[in-house]
């Protein structure tokens, strides 16, 4: 009885979001008020945030043989859950004019984060596969939220079809090693592995991880799975794109280090050596494709090929510093990302068809508003890694594991990555200077909600200047955000 | 001593308020932004009573560890002791007063256009920047004041850039601190691979540890340290950005050009003496850099024009006294000479300033004159501060400052600095009192409003002050921080030695008197034609450093440039962005839209990935 | 139980390949339900006597019907059939089969060389008790999450079914409104 | 040794899961991509089944019940964007829907 209490008390966080789930539906049935959704949702999420703070002092927490909720979780769980804030707090006003029901839009995006949690705790392929997939299905009925244009139907069908693929090479791969060594945990598959079934190096367990990369590598993004990006980036409703370029992104990648710290049937040099080879062209591909892009929702989904590139180099190196760097880089480039993306879609709030993306758009938006164009200024900064913005700490902790490990060619692809990147970052902040054409979008100042959303990015942009020169708290914290291994 | 924080805090937000709301009224914009520098000054007061009165130790406070990663760590650090009171005292202190006339300046110089919030945002970030500069423990903050002044310098230079020329100017300030920034990066890089720290304090502890005197290693760092001084504190060779730096708005001309910025260099030398002791050969060239910038900067300010552009190339000269006082070793002296320097020369330039929106935006002195009676209190400021520029024997600060220099530079054996050094003295005398006859006195040639209120009185009048004999009662607390330099000698020689400065200078006095006073017949025709002439342009020039780096760089580099542009050298240079351009287009051709050729992709990505991985 | 193993294996891998190539949506969704039932004699033979059920009443059963449902909906005809003959070059199957050929290469030599290989599956039945047990034993939280998977897909799929004519039926009832619309440009 | 060898039953499924992925890259019919789709679930599942089959574990089972589980959310929502790509693009041509390129 007392290890029940036990787990209920570690899966207290996602208990709240599954109640807020249910919440919602409650208040959509009674009364339909995009308001009142917000709020339970913005609540719900708070409180699950809150009951973080207090599972520091228990975890690690075995959840069932599927979930570890350890300090590892909890970091990136509270990583995900502020990005779902910040996420649904942009639909606020963006959806404001949209012309159908707006309170689906908070339930789809709830679920998904629990789903993303469920993904970051998980130990157990099953757990990995289900909150894959409850992270990815309000996904889709999220970048298609507004159907009516034809962009987000297409990026919408387009991230089906692909990540429908995808999953199915995961669970392929899954029960390939399931196959091969009778176990579903990712700590028990080596010790079946080492219990007569071969080595490591097995072809079994090799062609498993290797399928599981390529879906998990799909969701990442990274080259050659990569091209779907800028198109469901492009089409999706910007605060869409925000959830997507943070939530999916640290999910996936926080359970791929998982994977690959647990388990050593990734124990081999050659497989690791393929990673490599990808993070480098994957940090070249998507920097040079976003080099003479005009969309700004496009440039943010090219480049963000490239930091899941650099962030690549912490699984190469397999260091013992690196889940600290992952952890660092993360979270700040998910702070710099919902910055961003949160720009375009305050820019672009009310919902009127397309959004506002296109880079002369954001032409003299300091002269219209100020506080905007600064703070997005300070993201591409940040996003190019400049010093004394968040990015450069996370860039710089990346750089420092791979010299660490020696690998000299994946530090000389990050810098290189960087320098190409500097030139399409600074194109979009320059833009922001500029005199404003006569021809310019008008921005709409009235859409409620609009300053909670604007008020996200203020903090945001504080943020990245303040962890830029003070980011003792953040290393702190990703230094205890330790994985525990089963025994 | 948190206290210290609060000195960079103030004008930080100062900054960050200014530049979040640029649509703010001009009224709240200048209050802002003195106000923000007046309370960084106010606690420097404080930090500095509490410095004296806890015994005068050094201090660090390490406000956070910035990075750490392994073994390489750089704190955010702040060190304090005599010489960053001191600097801090100088930026914040000088930097108020000119931010408050600059209240008054910039309302008559914009003259109701949009720019105010830019113009405080940037100053106040300058203050921030200077500040770190001096007070960062480490070479790592040091570099990135540096680099922020230079920044903020640029965008100062520029402030008017609808003005092509004043674009210009600031791309080449910019352009030409760059290059001595360069070799300081380099040097701090070799300082770093030697000690494996950056800590000023570390290093300097280390380096008699580590290096003999004369250490080939020692003399590059030295030498590298110095170049980059030279860049910022515009001296020879690196001196030809200032006097076009002048296109920036007057008070900008005070703060960085000649209060603040451009003396960085003469506090990196003096920071990171140490290293120039172990480096004889680098620590004369110091010396020798800043006697020769110095007569060529006074050559130059004899025969100027604008009345700017004459006061930069006297504030040249003058840094090139700070030069030569580090150069022979007269540590205390040469910051001496920076403080009143500072409180002399933006009297000079917030003084000419008032002049200039007086004549409705003249600079051209020799549309001037005669404006003794219609500025009296502009009149008497620039003579005091004229007087201490030229240092006017006992009432004057400049005479205590500049004075000793030239004592100690002949009492430490350079008997020929110390020629360079009364030369220049001459000169100044010969100049400044140049400037003083032709804009005050003789016949009037423009109308003149002075200029009111307290934002324009109350800033000149305390620099004023301080420019007379009360600003050298102004002590500095260096011992134990730097050598003092001062070497015993017999008082009555001393004493006859500085009896001839000051006759040199009254003597310059005299000349200018002479000269410019009355008919000025005499000048006139002898610079109208001939051989008078062709000097003339030649001083006005700044003896031709322009057209040399023109002659000797810019034009062979176009020329170089020209000849290459299609040879295969060119080719190279042209495939890395030919390369991005084209991976660009090559890999954007690959993003159809089309799902099946993503499908096909994906597919195929899987099939070559999992091939791989099976049979390599 | 090899027997039926293979046969129903052949079958279905039969099927499958008519699926992809057929023209006819009608016929390949038949076949596609064809392949299903010929799995799950699989699953029956290998001793899942559960999931060949599930895989018959799920799978074959009510998925494919909802396929059904949509290509009714779709009102496909001839012309559609001759369309999609023409969409099947030969050229378009290069590319894939060439991929494909790898992977499979891949996976062959995956399984023919990795030691589990040498594994005999004996055909063991295995109880819905069994499932059941392990289902809403350890498995009980995924089980959880896998509802709301199920909410959140009623839910897309509640809003993405939505008609034009839905929103004029509605008028004004949503609290919160903009009423002025910015174009673009 | 008796019984069917593991690989068979894998390789059955790999055979399975590739032509799968083979029709949906040729095909250009949005609702043969999607049948594409559910031939590949379907031979993950049966991947998971004959593993189970191996071990007499439950374990396969469980998979295959969460795979239908996610294959029916998938071909809900795919058929409902199905029949919005028709209405929105007036044909179910996937090289249609290619308006966001480059």
């Amino acid at each position: 009885m007392n290890d029940t209490w036990n787990q209920v008390l570690g899966a207290l966080p996602t208990i709240f979001v599954a109640i807020t789930i249910l919440a919602q539906f409650l208040a959509v049935t009674i009364k339909r008020d995009p308001r009142v959704t917000h709020a339970v949702t913005v609540v719900g999420l708070n409180l699950s945030l809150l009951s973080l703070i207090g599972l520091v002092a228990f975890a690690p927490i075995a959840v069932g043989p599927l979930f570890e909720v350890d300090p590892y979780a909890l970091f990136f769980w509270a990583v995900v859950l502020i990005a779902g804030l910040a996420g649904s707090t942009f639909a606020r006003p963006y959806l404001a004019g949209f012309e159908d029901r707006r309170d689906e839009f908070y339930i789809l995006l709830v679920t998904s984060v629990l789903g993303a949690m469920a993904l970051i705790a998980s130990r157990h392929f099953a757990g990995l596969f289900i909150g894959l997939e409850l992270l990815s299905i309000p996904l889709y009925g999220m970048i298609a939220y507004t159907f009516r244009t034809r962009a987000a139907l297409e990026a919408a069908f387009k991230y089906l079809i692909l990540s429908g693929a995808a999953s199915a090479f995961l669970l392929f791969g899954m029960a390939l090693l399931y196959a091969a060594s009778g176990q579903l945990t990712y700590h028990s598959l080596s010790v079946a592995a080492a219990a007569g079934l071969g080595t490591s190096s097995d072809a079994w367990l090799l062609m498993g991880v290797g399928m599981m990369l390529v879906a998990l590598m799909f969701k990442l993004s990274l080259v050659p799975f990569h091209i779907w990006t800028p198109d469901v980036y492009e089409g999706a409703p910007a605060p869409v794109g925000a959830f997507l370029a943070t939530v999916s992104k640290t999910a996936v990648f926080a359970v791929l280090l998982r994977f690959f710290v647990v388990s050593p049937v990734t124990d081999n040099t050659w497989l690791i050596f393929l990673i490599g080879v990808i993070a480098v062209v994957s940090m070249l591909v998507g920097n040079l494709l976003a080099l003479r892009q005009d969309n700004v929702k496009r440039i943010l989904g090219y480049s963000s090929i490239a930091h899941i590139g650099y962030l690549m180099t912490a699984i190469v190196a397999g260091a013992p510093l690196s889940i600290e760097a992952v952890a660092i880089y993360l979270a700040t480039y998910v702070g710099t990302s919902l910055g961003a993306f949160g720009v375009v879609a305050l820019v672009s709030s009310p919902f009127s068809g397309k959004d506002a993306a296109h880079i002369d758009h954001f032409r003299g938006l300091y002269y219209k508003r100020p506080v905007l164009a600064v703070s997005m200024a300070l993201m591409m900064l940040s996003l190019a890694g400049i010093p004394l913005t968040m990015g450069f700490i996370g860039k710089f902790f990346i750089l420092s594991v791979a010299m660490a490990s020696g690998l000299w060619w994946l530090a000389g692809a990050i810098i290189i990555g960087s320098g190409i990147a500097l030139f399409y970052y600074l194109r979009v902040m320059a833009v922001l200077f500029m005199d404003r054409p006569a021809s310019a979008r008008e921005l709409v100042a009235d859409a409620p909600g609009l300053r909670y959303g604007q008020f996200i990015i203020w903090l945001l942009a504080a943020l990245t200047v303040l962890i830029g020169i003070y980011p003792s708290p953040l290393i702190w914290l990703a230094s205890a955000a330790g994985i525990v291994i089963p025994a | 001593m948190s206290l210290l924080v609060f000195t960079l805090i103030f004008p930080l937000l100062g900054a960050i308020s200014l530049s979040l709301f640029p649509r703010m009224a001009d009224g709240t914009a200048r209050t802002i932004g003195a106000a923000s520098v007046g309370l960084s000054a106010l606690s420097t007061a404080f930090v500095a009573l509490f410095w004296f009165w806890s015994g005068g130790f050094p201090y660090i406070t390490t406000l956070w560890q910035w990075i750490s990663v392994g073994d390489f760590q750089v704190d955010f650090g702040l060190y304090l002791d005599g010489l960053s009171i001191t600097m801090m005292g100088v930026i914040t202190g000088v930097g108020f007063l000119i931010h408050l006339f600059a209240a008054w300046y910039m309302v008559h110089d914009l003259e109701g256009k949009p720019g105010m919030a830019r113009f405080f945002a940037y100053m106040n970030l300058f203050i921030v920047a200077m500040l770190l500069l001096v007070l960062g423990d480490n070479l790592l903050l040091l570099y990135l004041g540096w680099e922020g002044v230079g920044l903020c310098s640029y965008l100062l230079i520029g402030y008017y850039y609808e003005t092509p020329a004043n674009a210009w100017a600031a791309f080449k300030a910019f352009l030409i601190t760059r290059i001595g920034d360069v070799f300081l990066a380099i040097g701090l890089f070799l300082l770093y691979a030697v000690f494996g720290t950056l800590n000023i304090q570390a290093i300097l502890h280390l380096a008699p540890q580590v290096w003999s005197e004369g250490d080939t290693l020692a003399d590059i760092a030295a030498l590298m340290l110095l170049l980059g001084a030279c860049g910022k504190s515009a001296q020879l060779p690196l001196q030809t950005w200032l006097a076009d730096a002048m296109a920036g708005p007057t008070p900008v001309s005070a703060l960085i050009h000649a209060a603040t910025m451009v003396t960085a260099g003469v506090y990196l030398i003096a920071r990171t003496y140490g290293i120039f002791l172990l480096a004889p050969g680098i620590h004369e060239l110091v010396g020798i850099i800043g006697a020769v910038t110095l007569l060529i900067a006074g050559f130059a300010a004899l025969a100027q024009t604008d009345i700017k552009r004459a006061i930069a190339y006297s504030t040249m000269s003058q840094i090139g006294y700070m030069f030569l006082a580090l150069g022979v070793g007269a540590w205390h002296a040469a910051i001496f000479h920076l403080m009143i320097h500072a409180f002399f020369k933006s009297l000079l330039f917030l003084t000419a300033g008032s002049v200039i929106i007086a004549c409705h935006h003249e600079q051209n002195i020799f549309k001037m004159g005669g404006l003794r009676k219609k500025l009296p209190f502009d009149y008497w400021m620039f003579v005091i501060g004229g007087a201490a520029l030229s240092a006017l024997p006992l009432v004057t600060a400049g005479f205590y400052s500049k004075d000793a220099i030239i004592w100690l530079s002949l009492a430490n054996g350079h008997a020929v600095l110390w020629l360079f050094s009364i030369i220049g003295a001459f000169i100044t005398s010969v100049y400044t009192f140049r400037l003083i006859f032709i804009v005050f006195h003789g016949e009037q040639k423009t109308e003149a409003h002075a200029g009111r209120g307290l934002a324009h009185h109350v800033p000149l009048a305390v620099l004023a002050v301080l420019s007379t004999f009360i600003g050298a009662l102004i002590g500095q607390p260096l011992a134990g921080v730097l050598p003092s330099g001062v070497v015993e000698g017999h008082p009555w020689i001393e004493l006859f030695f500085e009896v001839v400065s000051s006759l040199v200078a009254l003597g310059g006095l005299a000349v200018a008197m002479a000269l410019y006073l009355g008919k000025r017949d005499f000048i006139t025709k002898s610079v109208a034609k001939g051989r008078g002439a062709e000097a003339w342009q030649f001083f006005h020039n700044a003896l031709g450093f322009d057209a040399l780096y023109d002659r000797v760089f810019v034009k062979p580099y176009l020329a170089v440039t020209r000849a290459h542009r299609r040879d295969w050298i060119e080719a190279v240079v042209n495939v890395i962005p030919g390369l991005a351009s084209a991976l660009n287009t090559g890999l954007t051709v690959g993003q159809t839209g089309r799902v099946r050729t993503y499908t096909m992709v994906m597919f195929a990505g899987a099939a070559v990935l999992l091939a791989l991985l099976m049979f390599g | 139980m090899e027997f039926t193993f293979f046969l129903a294996g052949i079958i279905a891998l039969a099927t499958t390949l008519r699926v992809i190539t057929c023209a006819n949506p009608v016929h390949a969704l038949l076949y596609l339900i064809m392949s299903m039932l010929a799995l799950a004699v699989d699953f029956y033979a290998l001793g899942a006597a559960f999931a060949a059920t599930l895989e018959v009443v799920v799978y074959a059963g009510a998925i494919m019907v909802l396929f059904l449902f949509v290509v009714m909906m779709l009102n496909l005809n001839n012309e559609t059939v001759a369309r999609e003959k023409s969409w099947m070059r030969p050229q378009l199957w290069t590319g894939p089969s060439i991929a494909a050929g790898l992977l499979l290469l891949a996976m062959i030599w995956a399984l023919v060389t990795g030691s589990p290989a040498s594994g005999r599956i004996v055909g063991t039945e295995l109880s819905a008790n069994e499932v059941g047990m392990a289902l809403f034993g350890p498995y009980v939280v995924v089980v959880e999450l896998s509802a709301f998977l199920l909410l959140a897909a009623l839910a897309v799929a509640a809003h993405i079914g939505r008609e034009d004519r839905d929103l004029a039926a509605e008028g004004a009832e949503h609290g919160e409104r903009v009423t002025n619309h910015p174009g673009d440009h | 040794m008796t019984g069917l060898p593991i690989s068979y039953g894998i390789g059955l499924a790999a055979l399975l899961f590739l032509m799968g992925f083979a029709g949906l890259v040729i095909r250009r019919n949005t609702l043969f991509i999607l049948m594409c789709l559910e031939i590949m679930m379907n031979a993950a599942g049966l991947a998971f089944i004959v593993a189970g089959a191996q071990w007499q574990a439950a374990d396969g089972n469980v998979m295959f019940i969460l795979i239908i589980t996610v294959a029916a959310a998938e071909a809900a929502i795919g058929l409902g964007l199905l029949l919005q790509l028709q209405k929105r693009f007036r044909t179910i041509d996937i090289d249609a829907a290619s308006e966001m390129h480059g």
